[in-house]
């Protein structure tokens, strides 16, 4: 079962993975990164748990802080430096 | 007992990850950006608390529990937060959403 | 042909080889420090790649494990990651500088500026 | 199962470098590095090397894509399309690297290889002797600490020197002082944010002092603690704009703490030295060697971690402090 989840996580992170290339809009981007990042917090927590070491879970704490982290500040220069910028890219 | 709790964390395991598939799912396909934030948000706070507990029943050690439930405490504090402030950037960059036909037309009388 | 034993150096060489695209191929010079990443990053995964061993398990010892991976190239990546990093600093600093002086990050425009200098 | 996830994600790998070739809008590119960095880091999971997804997952996802944007917050968004004449001259050139690296591949041990030639010199020593020699379970923070502990001083003083170059680079020695400016914090409207974080924040530091003080019995160690410890403060300066985060953090203390991180590390091997041991023997620490060995990696992780977030510190602020500046100059 450890498989089924891990999998269904994989192919999630996959079609997010999608969304970040298509865009269209710089937002879609960025919904995509942070909805890619909850899926890797998930997929290494359940990898963890297949690979017999759960202990690990300090590196999922890792990426679900970096995750928020990197989300606010793509937030906060985008808003710094693109006031007037198009939201549409091209 | 043990019987149970295999299947329940067994249920939660799988379901959570059936969320993850349909969350991801309608990021793909929705029209726009906020039908899109809508899809991923909601199915995502449920599906890692899923998961999560889930993987909880199964832990043996309490050390790995207390990690779990930090874990999950803070997807449930930030996860919610970024989603928030992302829609609320988008909103005041003036992006719209999507509407069928007869809205728009109402919503731009209404303007 | 090896096709499972050899999948992961093959994406190491694919990688790798973007990466040299970007940085030969793209004038943009902060879209070059991203090339170089990504070929930093390939080698990086060579190199974790081959300190696996098949159903061993992390390098942090536990009763009633035997087969563990090897911990000298993560010992060596680990501190690359991070010199990596800092490097890349010190590259991104050089490219706001060169902004700077002459107001674009463009090869082909920073070229030209120096002829007609 | 595993090695379907590997291959998995290494296609997602080669999926997004191709799309980072494609796309022309720098702030995207950016975000695509940092999903690369998510990946390559839950990679070097699936490969057992947990110290190293822990750092790439700090810095590949975290520290590099706050820099990227930063920067381009100051050189602009968009880049110039390619110049045909010299994609004509680069493309050929790429294939025929790639064909000849990936016939050179063919000749390699096979993934996951027992017996391949890396296996077989100096790792068997560090596995079998180190739980002895050195007494913690982490061997990579052993070989890290003490085996190789003067390779890390190298690196520890490439990353010092890095941080001295950016601010001979990009320093500002005419801001403004503190007092004097409106806070221009571009967040202020978002107080859920604000408020969230201020709880997070105590959180991310004793998260920090965990990995760096836990290093030796789990994943961790100075380095990835000094990535988290920094993190925080970015958190910080990003939300409550820089001239709070200024206030917060003096720059010249900062500048003397990396190079006391730094000393740190060379004063406990010049200790030995003094002693009449070799550099960085930590025996001369304590009767009990084992003792001895973790004294001594204490120090030097002590040394490490202050180092590595200090010159985090000082790199994004100077570099949110040169945007900063620009902004207001428009």
């Amino acid at each position: 079962m450890y498989t089924a989840a891990a999998f269904a996580v994989l192919v999630a992170m996959l079609l997010a993975l999608f969304r970040a290339f298509a865009g269209p809009t710089l937002y879609d981007r960025i919904l995509a990164v942070n909805v890619f990042g909850t899926k890797t917090v998930l997929l290494i927590a359940v990898v963890g748990f297949m690979m017999g070491r759960p202990d690990f879970l300090d590196i999922v704490m890792v990426y679900a802080l970096m995750n928020f982290i990197s989300v606010i500040g793509i937030l906060r220069f985008f808003e710094y430096t693109a006031k007037n910028v198009e939201v549409r890219e091209e | 007992m043990e019987g149970i709790l295999n299947i329940v964390s067994w249920f939660l395991l799988v379901f959570g990850g059936f969320l993850c598939i349909s969350g991801a799912v309608g990021l793909l396909r929705f029209p726009d950006f906020f039908t899109r934030m809508h899809a991923a948000s909601v199915t995502d706070t449920l599906a890692t608390a899923m998961i999560l507990i889930g993987l909880f029943i199964q832990a043996e050690s309490w050390l790995v529990q207390v990690k779990l439930v930090m874990v999950l405490l803070f997807v449930l504090l930030t996860s919610p937060t970024a989603g928030h402030a992302l829609v609320m950037a988008a909103l005041h960059a003036g992006l719209e959403p999507v509407l069928p036909k007869q809205k728009q037309a109402s919503v731009e009388a209404g303007r | 042909m090896n096709f499972v034993g050899l999948f992961n150096y093959w994406i190491v060489m694919v990688l790798m080889m973007i990466g040299f695209y970007i940085v030969i191929a793209q004038g943009n010079l902060v879209k070059k420090l991203v090339g170089l990443t990504l070929f930093q990053t390939s080698v990086f995964i060579m190199y974790i790649t081959m300190g696996k061993i098949e159903g061993a398990t992390a390098p942090i010892l536990v009763e009633g494990e035997a087969l563990y991976s090897n911990p000298l190239p993560h010992v060596l990546i680990l501190t690359a990651i991070v010199v990596g990093i800092a490097t890349t600093a010190l590259g991104l600093a050089l490219v706001v500088r060169i902004k700077e002086s002459y107001d674009s990050i463009e090869e082909d425009e920073i070229n030209r500026k120096d002829q007609e200098c | 199962m595993e090695l379907i996830i590997n291959m998995g994600l290494l296609s997602m790998l080669a999926m997004t470098a191709i799309a980072i070739v494609r796309i022309k809008d720098l702030f995207a590119v950016a975000m695509l590095a940092g999903i690369y960095g998510l990946i390559s880091a839950s990679f070097f999971v699936m490969m057992d090397a947990v110290d190293v997804a822990f750092t790439e997952a700090s810095v590949g996802a975290g520290i590099s894509t706050l820099l990227m944007l930063t920067t381009l917050a100051i050189t602009g968004r968009f880049e110039k399309a390619d110049k045909k004449s010299r994609t004509r001259f680069a493309l050929p050139l790429v294939l025929l690297t790639g064909a000849l690296l990936i016939y050179g591949t063919l000749d390699m041990p096979s993934f996951g290889a027992a017996d391949s030639p890396v296996q077989e010199h100096v790792a068997p020593r560090y596995l079998n002797d180190s739980a002895q020699e050195i007494g913690i379970p982490n061997v990579v923070t052993s070989v890290l600490a003490s085996y190789r502990a003067f390779d890390t001083f190298g690196e520890v003083i490439v990353i010092f020197t890095a941080g001295v170059g950016v601010l001979a680079l990009l320093m500002r020695t005419d801001l403004p002082p503190i007092s004097s400016v409106k806070n221009t914090a571009s967040m202020e409207e978002h107080m859920v944010l604000r408020i969230v974080a201020k709880m997070l924040i105590p959180l991310i530091l004793l998260f920090g002092l965990y990995v760096q003080f836990h290093g030796e019995y789990g994943p961790g160690g100075g380095f990835q603690a000094g990535v988290i410890f920094a993190s925080a403060f970015f958190l910080y300066a990003m939300l409550y704009g820089m001239n709070a985060a200024r206030k917060v953090i003096d720059s010249s203390l900062v500048q003397v703490l990396a190079a006391l991180g730094v000393l740190i590390y060379g004063t406990t091997g010049v200790v030995a030295m003094l002693s009449g041991k070799n550099f960085l023997d930590y025996s001369v620490f304590s009767e009990d060697p084992v003792h001895a060995q973790h004294l001594g990696i204490l120090f030097i992780e002590l040394g490490v971690g202050l180092t590595v977030a200090t010159v985090m510190i000082i790199i994004f602020f100077t570099f949110s402090g040169r945007s900063q500046v620009e902004g207001e100059r428009d």
